[in-house]
């Protein structure tokens, strides 16, 4: 069970561990993208890290990364062709990011430590925890993000008319910027509970 | 006839470095640029083995999709073929490395495997094949030399600023990333005027 | 689906080959047992054995450069002996000490001062703002290289947490005015200041200073205590740890709370 | 495993063996899907763009398609399909042009803008500033003159590249009207 919940925040993969940054500051312009960057990211996260950690005995470790990809590679297109097939808008909007999504340094690197160490079930609940926690950790950037760029929450006007939206979030600067803002705040609260 | 072609590489050669940066207007490569910059060496190192890999899985990339993928109307199998080879190329250049320079690889450490989570070298071999139609191979090639060129660019800028924040007085919440995050903020905020 | 199959295996068919030849020829006769020792040592890379952190110690072990204990913060130094057929002798524990109890209402200030908040920084400028020269200083230079966060700052002094403290021995050497020194996780009595001017001097510096009265060293019937340049020092291995010093010290900052 | 030379590459072609036999599965599901979807998409956005009812291929090279817009037998325009390369990659586009070259509408059929910002030229009121002109439509920031639009804040590139779009259909559509 500890392995599902440490993905959400304890451990969580961008906020903490600082994986998977490309998706989490280009994907993170509107919370639609993020979630829908997330889910696809969790499915793909999640058979993988299955699948590696019912082979991990077979693959010699020499070639253990270039395997590992190849299947993470597998899913994710998998996941591409479905989405083209019966979502087309959502693919539309993700765009190069689904198979950017292979590159992901949260999979593999959750595949490396630890579905080629751990069983099937811990796996999949490691997958699970950390794809979840990969998906909030997108929407709450991409709140960040699309209220102060764009005035809008998932396409609902949010901020009032009058309120002239900071192009600058939406651009990759305001990707680095709100990130870097958001990991400060945490440190702040984290850093509070600490030596509170 | 000769000139336009030339002309031709010299603007995918800058655009690759300056307009569309790889880092900080597409958005790729992020995780080793964050992990790596802490020092201007490794970060020198770090870029030139990413343009090496870059610049030889551009160039087998190519030669394999345009006479292999294309001709049996494969281009879906593209993303996996893709990331296998570039994953075979990093093991192998890291066995290399470790035979013939066993100081860079040393000092490289583990950031030699995440090359291959690089999403800079899938992305910029992916667009090269689906967007940017670039038909002949020294297109290609120049695309990713510059797109890797573009990439140690930035890694160093950033290493350099890094190397100064050492001494800064910064509060304790934004010490370590978050600083960085927002001085890569900064600095992408200066590649954004290059491309309007 | 033929041409698939064909395809994809071929090229993973030569890239294998390629790898399989390369891995031959770039074998770099790398001692296996460097990762079985890596994966013992904590990996904080604090750089307390002296190396550049956890792969250069555990090739250096390997190589035999260093000892099987070289790792302050190890915890499974026997794991490491096993798997250099070594037997480690038992090493006590080590910690950091703070020696000085000069904090913001015990000590007087030559001035007040308010920029970049480091030790080195202020050390350049007449010493430090306490007014004793010798005094932890408490803008935290040393906190700031402690990895396994041991250190901390009260009331302008620092202060040690021994269960945290791995003795990597960062902190002594980030510390300018060399307050902080290794001693056994379990010494009991050492003298808390480290201040050599004379007697009247440290009085009017700060009122715990060590004025050099030599009361400890004419109680102490192990002889453990000797007083060099007025600064008294308690040796670890003579000290019975019978605690007179401790009551006969009219400062009282001999003996250690815990 | 062992790593030997016969180990790893068996294990890579194993691998990739399962991997291709899985994925062609998979595509021979979905690809007949995906066509479908781009040709719905296709059908919706020609109708969308000009009146008409069939749109039988007039021309087709590598790099645009012309369609011609029939309305019960009757030519009334045409439609064209061609590609201008925007800020994060092609943009292909289908603009709706009638028998004295004024565009009658304009659609993205595939961008990879960014969101919030090149995306924004797939909105309407981006894309309804196209009817009505004609031939070498401008582009400036403000104070559009009768033969220009106005640029999307931020998106000067995207902007540009669409406008050059539908200026190349209209010479396209020119052409295809003179020489037939």
């Amino acid at each position: 069970m500890n392995n599902l919940t440490k993905g959400f925040f304890k451990e969580n993969p961008v906020l903490v561990l600082l994986l998977g940054m490309c998706p989490s500051l280009a994907t993170t312009t509107s919370v639609t993208n993020a979630i829908g960057m997330g889910l696809s990211a969790t499915a793909v996260l999640i058979c993988s890290n299955v699948v590696i950690s019912l082979l991990r005995k077979l693959i010699p470790s020499k070639v253990r990364i270039a395997a590992y990809i190849v299947i993470i590679a597998t899913f994710v297109t998998i996941v591409e062709m479905l989405l083209k097939a019966f979502l087309p808008d959502l693919a539309e909007s993700l765009g190069v990011f689904i198979p950017l999504i292979v590159v992901n340094c949260i999979i593999l690197a959750r595949a490396e430590a630890f579905a080629s160490k751990n069983n099937v079930f811990q796996s999949f609940l490691d997958g699970a925890g950390m794809g979840l926690g990969f998906t909030i950790a997108l929407c709450i950037i991409a709140t960040f993000r699309e209220v102060l760029g764009a005035g809008t929450w998932m396409g609902f006007q949010v901020m009032p008319a009058s309120y002239e939206p900071a192009l600058l979030f939406i651009l990759p600067a305001g990707g680095f910027l709100s990130l870097g803002i958001i990991l400060g705040v945490i440190n702040l609260i984290k850093g509070g509970r600490k030596n509170g | 006839m000769g000139n336009s072609i030339l002309t031709g590489l010299l603007s995918i050669l800058l655009s690759g470095i300056l307009t569309n940066n790889f880092i900080f207007s597409r958005f790729m490569g992020i995780c080793p640029f964050l992990g790596v910059s802490k020092k201007t060496s490794t970060a020198v190192g770090m870029g030139m083995a990413v343009t090496f890999v870059m610049t030889l899985a551009g160039t087998v990339t190519y030669l394999v999709y345009r006479y292999l993928l294309v001709p049996f109307q494969l281009e879906y199998m593209k993303t996996i073929i893709f990331i296998f080879i570039i994953a075979a190329l990093v093991q192998f250049v890291e066995m290399a490395l470790q035979k013939l320079l066993p100081s860079l690889y040393t000092a490289l450490g583990i950031y030699l495997p995440l090359i291959t989570t690089n999403c800079a070298v899938l992305g910029a071999v992916l667009l090269v094949t689906d967007t940017y139609k670039y038909e002949t191979l020294i297109e290609a090639v120049v695309f990713n030399f510059s797109a890797a060129l573009g990439f140690t660019l930035a890694i160093v800028l950033l290493a350099g600023v890094r190397e100064r924040l050492e001494t800064a007085p910064i509060p304790k919440f934004l010490k370590g990333f978050p600083i960085v995050l927002i001085s890569a903020a900064l600095i992408s905020m200066a590649f954004v005027g290059l491309s309007f | 689906m033929f041409e698939t199959i064909i395809i994809f295996g071929s090229i993973a068919l030569v890239m294998g080959l390629v790898l399989g030849i390369s891995s031959k020829i770039f074998a770099v006769d790398k001692d296996e047992r460097i990762d079985l020792v890596a994966d013992c040592l904590p990996g904080a890379n604090c750089g307390g054995c002296g190396f550049s952190g956890c792969g250069a110690l555990a090739e250096a072990i390997v190589k035999g450069e260093a000892p099987v204990n070289a790792c302050p913060g190890c915890t499974n130094v026997e794991k490491i002996a096993e798997i250099m057929g070594v037997k480690a002798e038992k090493t006590t524990p080590m910690g950091a000490f703070v020696k000085c109890s000069g904090s913001i209402d015990k000590v007087n200030y030559k001035y007040l001062f308010d920029g970049t908040k480091s030790c080195k920084d202020i050390t350049n400028m007449n010493l430090g703002d306490k007014a004793c020269a010798y005094a932890c200083l408490g803008y935290g230079d040393c906190v700031e290289k402690c990895v396994f966060g041991a250190l901390s700052i009260k009331e302008a002094l620092a202060t040690v947490d021994l269960t945290k403290c791995t003795g990597c021995g960062q902190c002594v050497s980030a510390c300018p005015k060399n307050v902080i020194e290794l001693m056994p996780k379990d010494t009991k009595y050492f003298v808390k200041c480290s201040s050599k001017d004379k007697g009247p001097v440290v009085k009017d510096a700060c009122i715990v200073g060590c004025i050099g009265c030599k009361i400890c060293e004419k109680n102490c019937e192990a002889g453990a205590i000797s007083v060099i340049d007025n600064i008294a020092k308690i040796d670890i291995i003579k000290c019975t740890k019978c605690g007179v010093c401790a009551e006969k010290c009219p400062k009282k900052i001999i003996e250690i709370k815990e | 495993m062992k790593n030997s030379i016969l180990n790893m590459t068996l294990t890579l072609v194993i691998i990739a063996v399962v991997v291709s036999v899985a994925m062609s599965y998979v595509n021979g599901i979905t690809a007949p899907l995906i066509a479908q979807n781009a040709a719905e998409k296709l059908n919706k956005s020609l109708a969308e763009v000009i009146d008409a009812k069939e749109f039988p291929v007039f021309e087709e090279t590598e790099d645009y398609v012309i369609y011609e817009a029939l309305k019960d037998g009757e030519r009334v325009g045409f439609c064209v399909q061609n590609a201008s390369s925007g800020y994060g990659g092609d943009i292909t586009l289908l603009t709706g042009i009638d028998k004295d070259y004024n565009v009658t509408g304009v659609a993205l059929l595939s961008h990879a803008e960014t969101a919030g910002l090149g995306a924004n030229a797939d909105k309407a009121e981006f894309k309804n500033q196209y009817k009505g002109k004609t031939e070498n439509i401008g582009v400036v920031k403000n104070s559009p003159r009768d033969n220009d639009i106005v640029a999307i804040s931020g998106a000067t590139i995207t902007s540009k590249a669409v406008t050059n779009g539908v200026n190349e259909a209209i010479r396209l559509a020119k052409e295809a009207q003179i020489n037939e």
